[in-house]
């Protein structure tokens, strides 16, 4: 049985004819092309397929589309804005935060959430927000420390990102997000 | 939070007189060259591949875990719409395996399962759904057989073979080398002790599941998108299995989601994809679940170990003796190069004079173990760093200082003929040792906290590759366009490491332009010459040797033409910032793109090859294969940890590594190695474990597989010592796996500082801490671990005299690969 | 039905003594690499791309021919929802254009319009409509200028100029040239005759529209696919307009959809389309609509020209003057590359000892016209095969064997210092006349019926790049797995030619495997040296040669570590048919395979670069870079034509074509360009055409432009002539272009067997043929075609000595490419 | 406006809920990724978005989805079976009447709708069949040639067709259609 999903992401309408117990992670991938949300476990439990529903963290192999129509859906592919990457993106890249790379946009996705309701969080206050997020690649340490570049580069002039991306780039010039 | 002054890193010229004395790209903390791609969700993965008309494929799990397969019924699947080719044993009869010796596997059971698990037929349809409605269609009719689930049960039923081949009954390979008279190394010693340990397997756990994408091109072309670490034999695989010719076959690694050795064989999977997009025209997608990731697994394998070391009054090793039994799952996979690898690197930490390995692997009907970080090393680390410790605690030594004291020379052979080159361990010792104030806290802090030490070694790149040949194990080819642009091609697969970011780095390091300018272009069986794959930590080294080369071959000739232009000789140029010049007037240059433009007008196209082929191995007797290699990396780590003797307990709360690098080509991308191998290293110590119950995997999910999460990862204090090693790239050692090494002996060794037992079986749950606590309390032995090695009948040693083990300058490599 | 008889071909010896006495690959009818791709719609064109996140972009079409822009509004249409970015020429202000000398383009009008339809802004949305509804947001304020549409008007008006450069008013360009004492020529001469034509502008309509996809990845880095001819030079124009460094940029050029020259300017969409992907980083994708082609044009030049001849009656030329005058449209485009070749290739069929041209191109407010099939060259064709005919008809001589005498000598030199090489026009027109029946035929065929004969010239490539450099004009590289598959890189461009099964054949042919076994990687700027592009007809001879060179280097090392293994020497050894043996006694060999890991083994990554760089040119006077090429291949054509004289419609039952191809590497293919070729030409001469009524396009559609279906298009009757050039790959000469100039003039030539009457103006449409019946009928000239030149202040020519003409066999190559 | 679209092509079932006016043409590459059919005109004078319907060839580019709901779309990537193509796709293939294959896959639906009807057409049929299918690489010659060498082979084994292909691409072994 199918039904007609129509779902707002990344503030564009998509309307859909999928079977009804799709789940919202694979509608994202399969049917609206957005790859960049990973599936790590099919049952909740590892937080790559984390997205935000009109701000919260949500894991989106556990949710119907159904159940989040007419609702905010932000991807990975939405965080950046007109092509300037969000200094979550930039500092996760900076700092060598994303190793593989497959479990940082569920990663982006809830550190996002956490930034937006505490725009400077502690390092365990990281810990607690993100402990839904497993990622075998970095330790972690990394992450934590991204978040809290990214923290508190927010404060700051987002078109400055662009010039952070190039430096890291060519020159390596990696500020310490503890001092 | 570490600090390790970057900006100092930037321009540094004491590396050593074969190097650039400075260096403009390497050394530095850059953004690696597919970040941003990552972090906006770009990457590829294999599962993001969507192709027009693609099928999907789900594979038939055997519910059996050893049993004869009457009869399989695919008729029902095979009408069932949607559904376009349904493939069983019969279809792919011809046997692979990723080692010559052990060509083992079937894509699909053929006339028997061996494990839970086990593919038996294969599906492809129109969605994954109706594919997997039409397992449920298929009919197979079992003849079971007694499992063997365990090593102990192996070694004794000899009359239920899980394989017809090995050493016989179920022992897959039984190795036994002897390197010098053991016996009278013991007969010598002031203090002789015996340990037993058992370190459980697991899996890597990798977020992304294996996934392939198969296409068969009208043109009579097959390519292959995969997951895997190893694209070069997974080439190899399927033209022997579909009985292609290779020129017909292209394999793409797309960047994996984790690796850690998961994806480093031909897989199943990989196969069946191949086969159904052959027989349907169509591209086939297939992708596992978390339990057939499981099932896939080639994960740690189960060790029991048994180890002997004669000490002297002084400090000295007289002689060890060390066994290993290696529990293997059904198949061969690494599992010989494992078995060899638990006595391979023993001798080449500290100085072992006299040593003897006997090992074994056995088959049992689970999921094939094969290569995880640190590839059969883990295990006799763990046992050899606590037993040492023990040692050091019966002779009342100072842990730090008498390993210290004891680690082996720079430039020096090792009993079982290993060739070290640079060695960092004592600068490792020490650097961690100061900055855990180790010496502070050991056997001096309140009950229920503690510090242990353990140091490790290891390869940087195995020195033979897994089919002997004399060709290169690295190949890179250098490009230059005109415009200005470089393009590096090599067969290496990133797996996260940053590889695809190293080779930019020293190929824009030798052309002297931004690694942003460098095109990289890997894992691609067509595109890219021949890289060996993503294991044995020998990409850095290899790939970047091979990258070197071909970059420096291609610098020749834009010097002799920028040399001509600026009225001087190739000799007295250099190139860094986009800029070729004079070196004695730096202002004196040309660009780099209009240099790029008088050689090709000169010399034609510009592009140019390199290889790497590791050094000759000193080793000639059967099993010297297995060891060595062109270095060594080292590494010392501390852990602290805060028992609870009340619930059994163990938090982590801060771990020290220092690692021998050799050098840091980006110390960030180093730092991010050491610290994912401390994490890793801390699950498998503490909780990670793929365990059986009644013939079963012990629910194969997530959920019930455990590990480490943020709240449970501790601060790492990364310490990177530069050693600059002669065979390295840039003077570049490994780091991906060596500082796993330490860190689960480390932890055990802490365990016993804080609350005096011995665990000395891995993981270290809090029942096993309470149980040990119960028998201190009891005033018996405070250990929990194996308590008896099964009888077998080891073969006869392979005897082998040792060299002579001091520093020996005439070891130090006469021609500098960089 | 073309007998072509394949099989005779399959192995020759007759070739040459310096090519490979047997060839396996090379002479067979092979099907291409990539036909089974296409068959099944699975080759991927530009506008079958389809990335996560596309946006879709449009182009605002100028509604004025000429007029300056005073203001564009763009507000509502960047408020309206889905719309993600709108720019003008404000945001790409950088000039550009394929030629160096005339870098006049815009990627958006930025001051004034030049023509009707020339985009002046672009949007891009997340769906084509809201981009269409958003360009209709729009507005534009317009201030009119006079609209100047023909040669006569840009001629007549110098005050208003179309572009502010060029030679003043709106002449673009003005050529003159002289070779000899033209004059004294025609003093000589017992007959002189001067004729006038006009050949109207036409469009190449390939069956894709233009489209482009661009994607500009978070790590830094554009890449374009688009539907180009030339990667290389859009690769170029981007860096230069978007100010990115040429090593961030990649272009890929797909699959094109046909090209004909339709695809060898680097377009307003593809800059608009990189644009709008940095600005929303975003994928972006531009296709045009059938109209936007016609506005994109680039097509074939409106010429009027004038040509003057001496001849004696013993039958030699003894002098010829041309002139033409372009209609270039708006913009400079190949223009005054077009302009020179009008005049450059005369000289290359018959002897023609001193030689007179004065060219000029105007600016018209069109669409720019550019290269088309032919480039320059089919205009005067037409015009000296008619000429020629008549003045034949006038001496009485049979044009067949008057131009077998008067046909150039193999190794000459022309009166313009253009250096024939190997000339099979005496062959083609003997076997065409034969085929033909031409003898029994002309001027004996009933009313209504005819035959006509045409001769021509084309260049195999241009000599001198479009930019002057020394570099090569093509570069590959070889690379050899040891699983024995082979990897050829070229920055060619497959526009249905077949090129990228040239690579294969002929690398094939080298190392002695089969095509499959051949990956071909082309047009990508990142991924393969450069290749200037797929114009001139160039590919097959330039990436042959450099592809040939790669795979001998590369064949070298293998032939050595075979050498070796087979106890013999490298100069004893050939390769076919996958295996390397001794040519002595081919039993004695190994398999390539085999031999490739010996080599790998001994030599390491076995990869091989190849360039190729025209021959130095003779001509040293300004101007001289126009139409020197390796060798030229020679077509001879009789057209059959049934004229009805009563609706003054023409049908063409047969077309016979001889055409000299040096050597067919696989005749199928060459056949295929032939018959490509006369059916084009047919469509030019007899129907197609680019015409403007009240300043627009008159209907730019499809259904508007006509063109010949199946029923219009004859049976095709192609004979191959070998000649074996020492320039070309295995002795290949150009099939792409040369075989469509004779088609037009062989036509006419055949009208006028038919009923008498010259139509001197193509298209030849019935009212034409009308006209000139209604003109004969009434006993005026029997002739429909322009009647007078505008009159021109030429410029003093540039006089150069004309060498001798005849055969010279030091001009033979002393050093053989193959 | 959408509206949900149910399109049986080549076989299977595609549901789709698409704007009203969006042509089948674009429904085909665009919603169903069925990219071998092809645009060339928008106007329906080139032939190139040729597909069948109820083994008719029609013009995708004129032809409304929810006209054609029910009823059997074949596009070219349905002409093969089981991996194996139809022989007018091989004689296409080997006797180069596919240049730039920009037409090919209209040609040979309207091929295939020709030998439907008629299994052995003489050259003069073909070229009224294919009139309305612009190519403009060929000439056309060797697309007449290749409908009746395909025409002849049709009548034989579709296994030996495999072997066609290899020995079309090795041995380059072309049977001359007119004999």
């Amino acid at each position: 049985m199918k039904q007609l999903v129509a779902l707002r992401v990344n503030g564009e309408l998509h309307e859909v004819y999928v079977p009804v117990h799709k789940t919202l992670l694979e509608v994202l991938r399969e049917d609206l092309g957005l790859t960049g949300t990973k599936h790590g476990c099919e049952l909740g439990e590892c937080g790559t397929c984390t997205v935000l529903v009109d701000g919260e963290p949500i894991l989106s192999c556990l949710t119907l589309p159904v159940e989040v129509q007419g609702r905010d859906i932000i991807t990975v592919e939405g965080l950046a804005t007109q092509g300037v990457p969000h200094p979550l993106q930039v500092a996760f890249a900076e700092l060598n935060a994303a190793q593989c790379g497959y479990c940082t946009p569920g990663m982006l996705m809830s550190a996002k959430a956490l930034l937006d309701r505490n725009p400077d969080p502690a390092p365990d206050e990281v810990r607690e927000a993100l402990a839904g997020n497993l990622c075998r690649c970095t330790g972690y340490v990394k992450i934590v420390d991204a978040v809290r570049l990214a923290a508190r580069r927010q404060q700051g002039d987002l078109g400055a990102v662009v010039e952070e991306i190039e430096r890291a780039l060519n020159e390596g010039v990696v500020r310490e997000p503890g001092s | 939070m570490p600090t390790n002054g970057y900006d100092d890193r930037k321009n540094r010229s004491n590396l050593g007189s074969h190097l650039k004395q400075e260096t403009s790209v390497v050394g530095r903390p850059l953004m690696k060259v597919d970040a941003m791609s990552k972090v906006t969700g770009q990457a590829i993965y294999a599962d993001d591949i969507h192709l027009p008309r693609m099928a999907y494929a789900r594979l038939l799990p055997s519910t059996q875990p050893h049993a004869r397969i009457v009869r399989v019924e695919t008729s029902k699947a095979e009408a069932l719409p949607g559904v376009l080719a349904v493939i069983t044993g019969r279809d792919l009869p011809i046997k692979y395996g990723i080692l010559p010796v052990s060509q083992d596997e079937t894509a699909l059971a053929v006339d028997k399962v061996r494990f839970v698990g086990e593919p038996v037929a294969a599906v492809a349809a129109v969605d994954e759904e109706t594919a997997e409605r039409a397992l449920e269609l298929i009919e197979v009719e079992y003849d079971p057989l007694k499992p063997i689930m365990s090593i102990e049960e192996a070694l004794e039923d000899t009359e239920v073979r899980i394989q017809e081949y090995g050493h016989g009954g179920n022992i897959h390979k039984m190795v036994s080398l002897q390197f010098g008279d053991v016996e009278a190394g013991f007969a010598e010693a002031d203090y002789v002790r015996e340990d037993l340990f058992f370190y459980q397997g697991n899996n890597h756990l990798a977020m992304e599941e294996h996934s392939a994408v198969a296409h068969y091109s009208p043109d009579g072309k097959l390519t292959l998108w995969s997951a895997t670490q190893t694209p070069h034999y997974v080439h190899r695989a399927l033209a022997k299995v579909l009985e292609l010719p290779p020129s017909r076959i292209r394999v793409i690694a797309c960047h994996p989601g984790g690796g850690f050795g998961g994806k480093s064989d031909p897989f199943h999977h990989e196969i069946c994809a191949a086969k159904l997009a052959m027989l349907t025209g169509r591209p086939v997608k297939i992708t596992l679940t978390r339990e057939e990731v499981f099932y896939a697994h080639r994960g740690r394998h189960p060790v029991l170990m048994w180890v002997k070391t004669g000490v002297k009054k002084t400090g000295e090793i007289t002689a060890m003796h060390f066994r290993s039994m290696l529990d293997g799952g059904a198949y061969g996979s690494y599992g010989v190069a494992t078995t060899y690898y638990t006595g391979a690197l023993q001798t080449v930490t500290y100085k072992i004079p006299r040593y003897k390995f006997e090992g074994l692997r056995v088959f049992t009907n689970k999921p094939p173990c094969g290569p995880k970080r640190g590839h059969g090393t883990p295990q006799p680390r763990f046992a050899l760093e606590v037993h040492l410790d023990k040692i050091c605690e019966e002779m009342g030594w100072d842990p730090a200082e008498w390993r210290q004291q004891q680690a082996c020379e720079p430039f020096s052979l090792t009993a079982n003929h290993l060739r070290i080159t640079t060695i960092g361990l004592k600068e490792c010792i020490e650097k961690v040792v100061a900055a855990s104030g180790f010496r502070e806290k050991f056997r001096k802090l309140p009950y229920g906290r503690g510090v242990g030490l353990a140091c490790s070694a290891y390869l940087s790149g195995a020195n033979l590759p897994i089919y002997w040949n004399d060709m290169p194990h690295s190949g890179a080819m250098v490009k230059v366009d005109r415009g200005g642009g470089v393009t590096v091609y090599c067969g290496s697969t990133d797996i996260g490491q940053g590889s695809n970011s190293v080779l930019a780095y020293v190929v824009a390091e030798v052309l002297g332009v931004r690694p942003q300018d460098v095109a990289v272009v890997t894992a691609d069986t067509d595109l890219t010459p021949v890289d060996l794959g993503s294991y044995s930590s020998r990409v850095t080294v290899m790939t970047g040797n091979a990258a070197i080369e071909a970059a420096q071959n291609v610098r020749e000739l834009l010097f002799q033409a920028a040399a001509d232009e600026l009225g001087t000789t190739s000799d007295q140029l250099d190139a860094a910032g986009g800029r070729i010049f004079r070196r004695d007037d730096p202002g004196v240059g040309l660009p780099f793109a209009k240099v790029a433009q008088l050689a090709e007008a000169r010399f034609g196209t510009l592009a140019a090859v390199g290889s790497f082929t590791p050094p000759k191995t000193p080793g000639r007797y059967k099993g010297a294969g297995v060891g060595p290699s062109p270095s060594y990396s080292y590494t010392a780590c501390v852990v602290e940890v805060d028992v609870d003797p009340e619930t059994g307990w163990v938090r982590v709360p801060t771990v020290w590594i220092a690692h021998d690098i050799g050098r840091a080509l980006n110390p960030i991308l180093v730092e991010g190695q050491a610290e994912g191998s401390v994490y890793m290293g801390l699950g498998e110590a503490l909780m990670e474990e793929q365990v059986f119950r009644r013939n079963l995997h012990k629910i194969p999910s997530m959920l019930d597989y455990k590990s480490p999460t943020f709240l449970e990862t501790p601060d790492i204090e990364t310490i990177l010592v530069e050693t600059n090693d002669p065979h390295g790239p840039f003077g570049a050692k490994e780091a991906g796996q060596g500082p796993l090494l330490p860190v689960p002996p480390a932890l055990c060794n802490a365990i016993y500082d804080a609350v005096g037992v011995r665990i000395d079986e891995l993981p270290v749950t809090p029942d096993k801490i309470l149980k040990a606590l119960e028998r201190k309390a009891k005033g018996q032995d405070p250990r929990v671990g194996p308590t008896r090695m099964p009888h077998v009948e080891w073969v006869e040693p392979i005897y082998v005299e040792p060299p002579d083990l001091r520093h020996d300058p005439s070891l130090m490599p006469a021609t500098k690969p960089t």
